[in-house]
């Protein structure tokens, strides 16, 4: 097929991961094929998981993992100050993920019992999304993230223009793709306040979601409590599965104006 | 339909835009563009208040009134406001690049019936966009139409559009035009204030008038007022509406109001008609308070 | 031949004459609930099921359908879909039929869809007649949808003992029947089973609603601003399931997907609900329709009131799915009939 | 290019590249003598156990496979084993044979990709596969091939394969479909072409030769070549039951990496595709035995760098043993009843009694031995746990190996050269550093 674009000077991409399991850069390896015709439109310049070269000039940082250290804060910092456009890649990066379990304990204690008198983490903090560090311009979300939405957004990025993160619930794929529905099977299901995005990747596999892309905007206050009640959930079980991954400060002043404890 | 026109139809698609040729782009104000647009020789065949749906392949697509008058040939013109991610699209677009053009789509203003009236147009920010087409309109076919004047009101003197058009209109003397900025710059010289402080003192025969009100949703609900006050008939006072639209084939759902699809039946209403979608109308467009 | 017989036992015989007519879909039993998916043999399908999770509406207007090819550079339009399949739907509820006839009243109100009215004429449409009610939440009576009211091809209704009657309706339909020797015209003895076995399944269904469907139409007329809508608004989580698995919801969206070339792609119209939060907001952030009060509402309106005044049709084909699938609870039936007592009580 | 003095090498690896994770390699040799040698982990812990520690033993799984996106099912069944263990729940033997398939799966995709994308480039002389696709279309069109299948099985069999979905306690969330094992089973018969291919391919790729016996460390078990199941096989000396793990083997923690260092009887060991086949090799079937000696693998072998080797043997072995699997579960039919089970059961859904106790998963995970230690209360909450990471037991082994190699080069290669064969050394364990900052020791104070 012919491309008019192919002459016009390639951006170049660069990846790069803080604190995190890499499985978000794994499923853009996964992408194979499309990852190669993607680099017809981009360079990638810097990719440690599959490549030894080192770009030093990029104008797009696609970011995974979450920050956890000054060493961390320090280079995220250098890295955004050469980069054009920023992406977050993952929940770790978009919302501090999994990550954010950790800030619900003692950092000092963690360390205590995890490395005894010897510290060789001194400058570890409580977990940050990166946007508590640096501007993020493009958010993919999930854990991991899912690998169509990745290729929407590196298109976005090439076309200047922004990726409008789904603003919708994930019941709305879950739907589409006719799933028999979690509380139709006496399970606890987080797709009615999760953004979507992931194409309802658990419910698809007869799992519930979990929320790993996050709170949608404006999720329900009064109805989520009938709905508790509806299935005999107390808050603590939702609560306990809403700090699998809605636990950055931003999203967890909104879950507990949905969940104030105590109620 | 017989068997014949429907098998054609089966092959049509209302989804098919039109190559339309940018050839003038100019940067009217920080945020908004003014495109002049040539179909392959044909013309848009519009009515004043009717919109097109413009796009960008690959971008999406948004609906945009048309700005000129139907009386100018051979071109359309459309002012795009940057708001978003195809309006910012389509400012980067110089003369020379194509665009998409669907339509013209809805019912625009209600030319025949407005003939031989007064006719009062009252603009506010962006509403004079649409309105700029009924006003060339009636420029051209002066004769048409009794007194005419027309009030302006935007923000500041920086955000008037069209300002040559407007120095023009202000010198002529078959028409009245008068205007105010909510906040005034050292330079400008003209009424400070709302656009409703501007209708009391307008003379208003109101039986032999139509009142054309184009601007935010928040206007409407304070010149309406004054208007009532006049006394104009509620079927002589027009506004037109905007809503979220995607198909402008009255199918998506997004223009919706109540059982008014407004691609189709609007965006042009009568303050009339707007009554009758009380309840869905938006910060009192229809003038329905909330109990 | 209009009216005909069908022992039950050649139904896999005439079920398999029909894959040379195009790809059957039917509904499957999947989990707990059923789906209308691909058949390959008889026995896949099962004929007595409660509305599938999504109606056969998507074989008409799919979740995501290619509308439009392009080519950015240079400019460049194509048709995205030039040859539709031919599909045949088998056992489709007479619920699931009106909520096809509904869609079709939408589609070719001009300007006329022509996607839809494509798929329409590929598409054949077997009926099954149910003879008692699928649960609790259907409210197929109160519209009149529980009985065949025309819009397929071919009827099957079970008589009992070991025959379907079919009724055959359309030329589609006949071509389905034809020179078939195990299906014969029906005699007068079978006449009478089927009046006897459609008598008997009428006493089984009622109006479910309080009062009669124009009494119901009023209230939709006047309750408008009823508390109703605030309650059922605050119950709401807005997971958008009830607009997503009606029949008669055709709320869409419009979207482009360039292929990695960055020059080609495909503009097509996928689902969208009134329930979704930013279904009627605009570009500068204004809300047209905030609040769940109102969106539910807007809801309930589309099906009992704006389209019996654009239409002259219920678009509630009564067939009980938006119930059904709404974790909240929210009862279209006890919905409509609050607003019964509203009404009444004033 | 002038050669490095024999006297004076100083070489600094910062930000490993093609591995997953962060490492830093450290060596000083000043006077022609070693003055220090190590390989330090430097990326930031990420406190695994102690997030575990307070939550329900049912998200146990889900939160674990996010220790590793690229062992992401192996982290899941060794989290599971160490569940169902502490709990008391049983699977039924249709779900072992899916987690073993799935195993297989993970082995191949994890293999290939080492061998593929982050060793050939070495060996081939280039920096990555980028320049590849240019010069060596075919070879990379066949690594993504290959890599589809076993990414394609991880969507079919748990709907992904990083944070795999569908396995948890008890079985799987949902069946995999008959017509997906049946496609999935024709494409691997398939890919025997492929990978006949590859061995042609590795056959003529050169390793450097490099000789350290180390102890070599696995799972073993009478039945097959193990990974899922078997016992700790100590270098064939002795075999210890996984639940007795800690008493075989130690952590130390040192100030220079966020990993811990691990020994067994005070000395380092080898994990990994080499140390399985030194140990269990003779379980493999013949075919692949063939292969190994045509790949230039006899056992025991001692050169580390031959691990690669030892990976795309199991390669194979792995294809093999799925198709064997796969005939199984097709000829007998999936018993939906039996397998079915709930991610995140609520209470009174709970599979049985949850009872109390502390249980061991120990599985070969393509990089070794991989240790998850849950204690678990009666109220199905975890108290405490311990991870064991492969690439942690592998960092002391790493710099035995430099500690031995780098007097073997230093008058031999230049400082550039030195420095790309300590990289291809630590390469050569494929070390998965993102991981190996979990491992940690946790005992809580009640
Ligand atoms: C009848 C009518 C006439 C209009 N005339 C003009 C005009 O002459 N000049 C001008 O600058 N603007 C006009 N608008 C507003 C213009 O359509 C929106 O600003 C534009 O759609 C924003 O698109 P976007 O892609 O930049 O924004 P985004 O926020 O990215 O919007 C995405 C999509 O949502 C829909 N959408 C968002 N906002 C609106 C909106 N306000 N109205 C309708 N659809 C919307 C469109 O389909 C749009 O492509 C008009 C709107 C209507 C309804
Ligand atoms: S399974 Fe979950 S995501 Fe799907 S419809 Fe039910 S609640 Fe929504
Ligand atoms: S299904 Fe129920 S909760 Fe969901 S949007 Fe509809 S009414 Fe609201
Ligand atoms: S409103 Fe509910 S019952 Fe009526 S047709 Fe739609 S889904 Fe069925």
């Amino acid at each position: 097929m012919s491309n008019p674009k192919a002459d016009k000077p390639k951006p170049k991409v660069a990846f790069f991961e803080f604190t995190d399991c890499e499985g978000c850069q794994l499923q853009v390896a996964n992408l194979g094929g499309q990852l190669l015709e993607l680099t017809q439109a981009v360079d990638v310049v810097n990719f440690r998981e599959i490549m030894s070269e080192e770009g030093q000039e990029y104008d797009v940082a696609v970011i995974e993992g979450s920050i956890v250290s000054q060493r961390d804060e320090t280079r995220l910092k250098a890295i955004a100050a050469k980069a054009k456009v920023i992406v977050a890649l993952g929940a770790c990066a978009a919302t501090g993920g999994v990550n954010n379990l950790k800030n619900l304990q003692s950092l000092e204690e963690q360390k205590k019992t995890v490395y005894g008198l010897v510290d060789p983490v001194k400058d570890a903090f409580a977990t940050k999304p990166i946007d508590a560090v640096v501007r993020v311009d493009y958010y993919i979300h999930g854990c991991p993230i899912y690998g169509p939405e990745f290729v929407k957004v590196m298109q976005c990025v090439l076309q200047g223009k922004p990726y409008d993160v789904p603003k919708y619930p994930v019941c709305v794929e879950c739907k589409q793709n006719e799933n028999v529905c979690m509380y139709d099977k006496g399970q606890f299901c987080l797709g009615p306040v999760t953004r979507a995005g992931c194409n309802s990747w658990l419910p698809n596999n007869g799992a519930p979601c979990v929320g790993c892309r996050g709170l949608i905007d404006n999720p329900a206050t009064d109805a989520a409590k009938d709905i508790l009640d509806k299935y005999g959930l107390t808050v603590q079980e939702v609560l306990d599965k809403f700090t699998l991954y809605c636990n950055t400060q931003k999203e967890r002043v909104k879950y507990e104006k949905e969940f104030p404890k105590g109620r | 339909m017989n068997e014949q026109t429907y098998q054609e139809l089966l092959k049509t698609s209302p989804y098919k835009p039109v190559r339309g040729h940018i050839i003038k782009a100019q940067q009217v104000t920080e945020f908004e563009k003014l495109f002049r647009i040539e179909l392959a020789g044909q013309d848009l065949e519009h009515t004043p208040g009717q919109f097109v749906q413009v796009s960008l392949f690959g971008v999406g697509e948004a609906p945009i009134s048309v700005c000129s008058s139907p009386t100018e040939k051979g071109f359309f013109e459309l002012t795009v406001r940057r708001v978003g991610t195809l309006t910012s699209a389509l400012h980067r677009l110089a003369a020379g690049s194509y665009v998409g053009i669907r339509g013209p789509f809805g019912h625009g203003f209600p030319l025949d019936e407005m003939k031989g009236n007064n006719i009062l147009i009252v603009a506010g920010g962006l509403g004079i966009v649409p309105l700029r087409s009924l006003i060339h309109y009636i420029l051209d076919q002066r004769k048409d139409f009794g007194d005419v004047q027309i009030l302006l009101g935007c923000k500041t003197p920086k955000d008037m559009l069209f300002g040559e058009e407007i120095e023009d209109w202000q010198k002529r003397t078959d028409i009245k035009f008068n205007c105010t900025v909510d906040r005034a710059d050292p330079d400008w010289k003209g009424n400070v204030g709302l656009i409703t402080s501007l209708i009391p003192g307008a003379s208003i025969e109101p039986k032999k008038t139509y009142a054309v009100v184009v601007g935010p949703p928040i206007m409407y609900k304070f010149v309406i007022v004054e208007l009532l006050k006049k006394e104009i008939p509620t079927h002589q006072i027009i506004v037109s509406l905007e809503r979220k639209m995607k198909c402008g084939l009255g199918k998506c759902g997004h223009c919706q109001i109540r059982g008014v699809y407004v691609c189709q039946s609007g965006p042009v209403f009568t303050f009339e008609q707007l009554k009758a979608m009380e309840g869905e109308c938006h910060e009192g467009e229809c003038h329905h308070v909330k109990s | 031949m209009k009216q005909a017989i069908i022992a039950k036992k050649d139904m896999p015989r005439w079920f398999d004459s029909l894959k040379k007519h195009g790809k059957i879909f039917g509904p499957k039993k999947k989990e707990t609930q059923f789906v209308f998916s691909p058949v390959e043999e008889f026995e896949e399908m099962s004929l007595v099921y409660i509305p599938t999770i999504l109606p056969p509406k998507k074989y008409y207007f799919p979740q995501k359908e290619p509308l439009l090819k392009f080519r950015v550079e240079p400019f460049g339009t194509e048709k995205a879909i030039k040859e539709f399949d031919e599909v045949i739907l088998f056992a489709v509820h007479t619920c699931d039929i009106a909520g096809i006839q509904c869609l079709d009243a939408v589609f070719s109100d001009t300007p006329a869809d022509p996607n839809f009215l494509n798929r329409k004429e590929k598409i054949t449409v077997i009926g099954f007649e149910c003879m008692f009610y699928c649960d609790k939440y259907a409210s197929c009576a109160a519209v009149g949808n529980h009985v065949p009211r025309g819009g397929y091809d071919v009827m099957l209704t079970d008589i009992g003992g070991d025959d379907f009657a079919m009724h055959i309706n359309s030329k589609k339909g006949e071509d389905l029947v034809r020179d078939k020797s195990y299906i014969r015209e029906m005699g007068e003895q079978d006449k009478q089973r089927l009046k006897k076995a459609q008598d008997g399944k009428l006493k089984k269904f009622a109006n479910e609603f309080k009062g009669d469907i124009r009494e119901v139409e009023e209230a939709f007329d006047k309750e408008f601003f009823s508390a109703v809508w605030k309650d059922v608004g605050r119950r709401c989580v807005g997971c958008t399931n009830c607009t997503a698995v009606c029949p008669t919801c055709y709320c869409f969206d419009i979207t482009d997907d360039l292929t990695l070339n960055m020059n080609d792609g495909v503009r097509s119209r996928v689902w969208s609900y009134c329930q979704m939060d930013d279904f009627a907001k605009v570009a500068t952030g204004e809300d047209f329709r905030p609040g769940r009060d109102a969106r539910q509402r807007h809801r309930y309106f589309r099906k009992f009131r704006y389209p019996v005044v654009k239409y002259n049709k219920y678009f509630c084909t009564g067939c009980g799915r938006c119930t059904r699938t709404c974790m909240a609870g929210i009862s279209l039936i006890e919905t409509v009939n609050s607003l019964l007592d509203e009404r009444r009580g004033q | 290019m002038k050669k490095s003095s024999p006297k004076d090498v100083k070489i600094n690896v910062h930000y490993l590249t093609r591995v997953e994770g962060h490492g830093d390699i450290t060596v000083d040799v000043t006077n022609g003598e070693l003055k220090d040698c190590r390989f330090s982990v430097i990326e930031s812990p990420r406190f695994f156990e102690t997030m575990l520690r307070g939550r329900l033993v049912y998200e146990a799984q889900h939160l674990t496979s996010r220790i590793c996106g690229i062992c992401a099912c192996g982290h899941s069944l060794a989290s599971l084993k160490a569940s169902e263990k502490a709990i008391g729940v049983t699977p039924h033997e249709h779900t072992v044979l899916l987690r073993k398939l799935l195993l297989h799966t993970e082995q191949m995709d994890s293999h290939l990709l080492h061998a593929y994308i982050l060793v050939a480039p070495d060996l081939l002389g280039v920096k990555s596969i980028m320049p590849l696709v240019k010069t060596h279309r075919p070879v990379i069109d066949r690594a993504f091939r290959m890599k589809k299948l076993s990414d394609w099985a991880g969507d079919v069999l748990a709907g992904r394969h990083t944070h795999p979905i569908a396995y948890c306690i008890g079985g799987l969330t949902r069946v995999p479909e008959k017509s997906q094992l049946q496609k999935l089973r024709s494409m691997m018969a398939e890919a025997r072409a492929d990978y006949d291919e590859t061995v042609a391919l590795f056959k003529t790729l050169k390793f450097p030769d490099f000789e350290r016996k180390a102890q070599y460390v696995a799972l073993s078990c009478d039945e097959e070549y193990a990974f899922y199941d078997g016992q700790i096989n100590i270098d064939g000396r002795k075999m210890v039951d996984p639940q007795d793990y800690l008493t075989v083997i130690k952590e130390e923690v040192r100030d220079y990496s966020s990993a811990k260092f691990v020994s067994v009887d005070q000395a380092p060991y080898m994990v990994g595709a080499l140390a399985r086949f030194n140990l269990n090799g003779h379980q493999l079937g013949k075919k692949s035995l063939q292969i190994a000696s045509d790949l230039g693998l006899k056992r025991p072998c001692h050169n580390t760098f031959m691990n690669t080797m030892a990976q795309i043997v199991e390669w194979g072995h792995c294809l093999e043993e799925s198709i064997v699997i796969l005939d199984r579960l097709l000829k007998e039919g999936i018993d939906e009843e039996k397998v079915l089970s709930t991610m995140f059961p609520l209470k009174d859904q709970w599979p049985v009694k949850t009872r109390a106790g502390r249980g061991v998963g120990a599985v070969e995970v393509p990089r070794g031995i991989l240790f998850h230690d849950y204690t678990v209360g009666k109220d199905g909450v975890v108290s405490a746990a311990n991870c064991i990471i492969p690439t942690n037991q592998n960092i002391n082994n790493l710099e035995a190996d430099m500690r031995k190699i780098v007097p073997e080069i230093v008058g031999s290669q230049t400082q550039e050269e030195m420095r790309l064969t300590l990289e291809m050394l630590a390469r050569a364990y494929d070390p998965c550093i993102s991981c190996s900052t979990h491992l940690l020791d946790v005992k809580f104070i009640a």
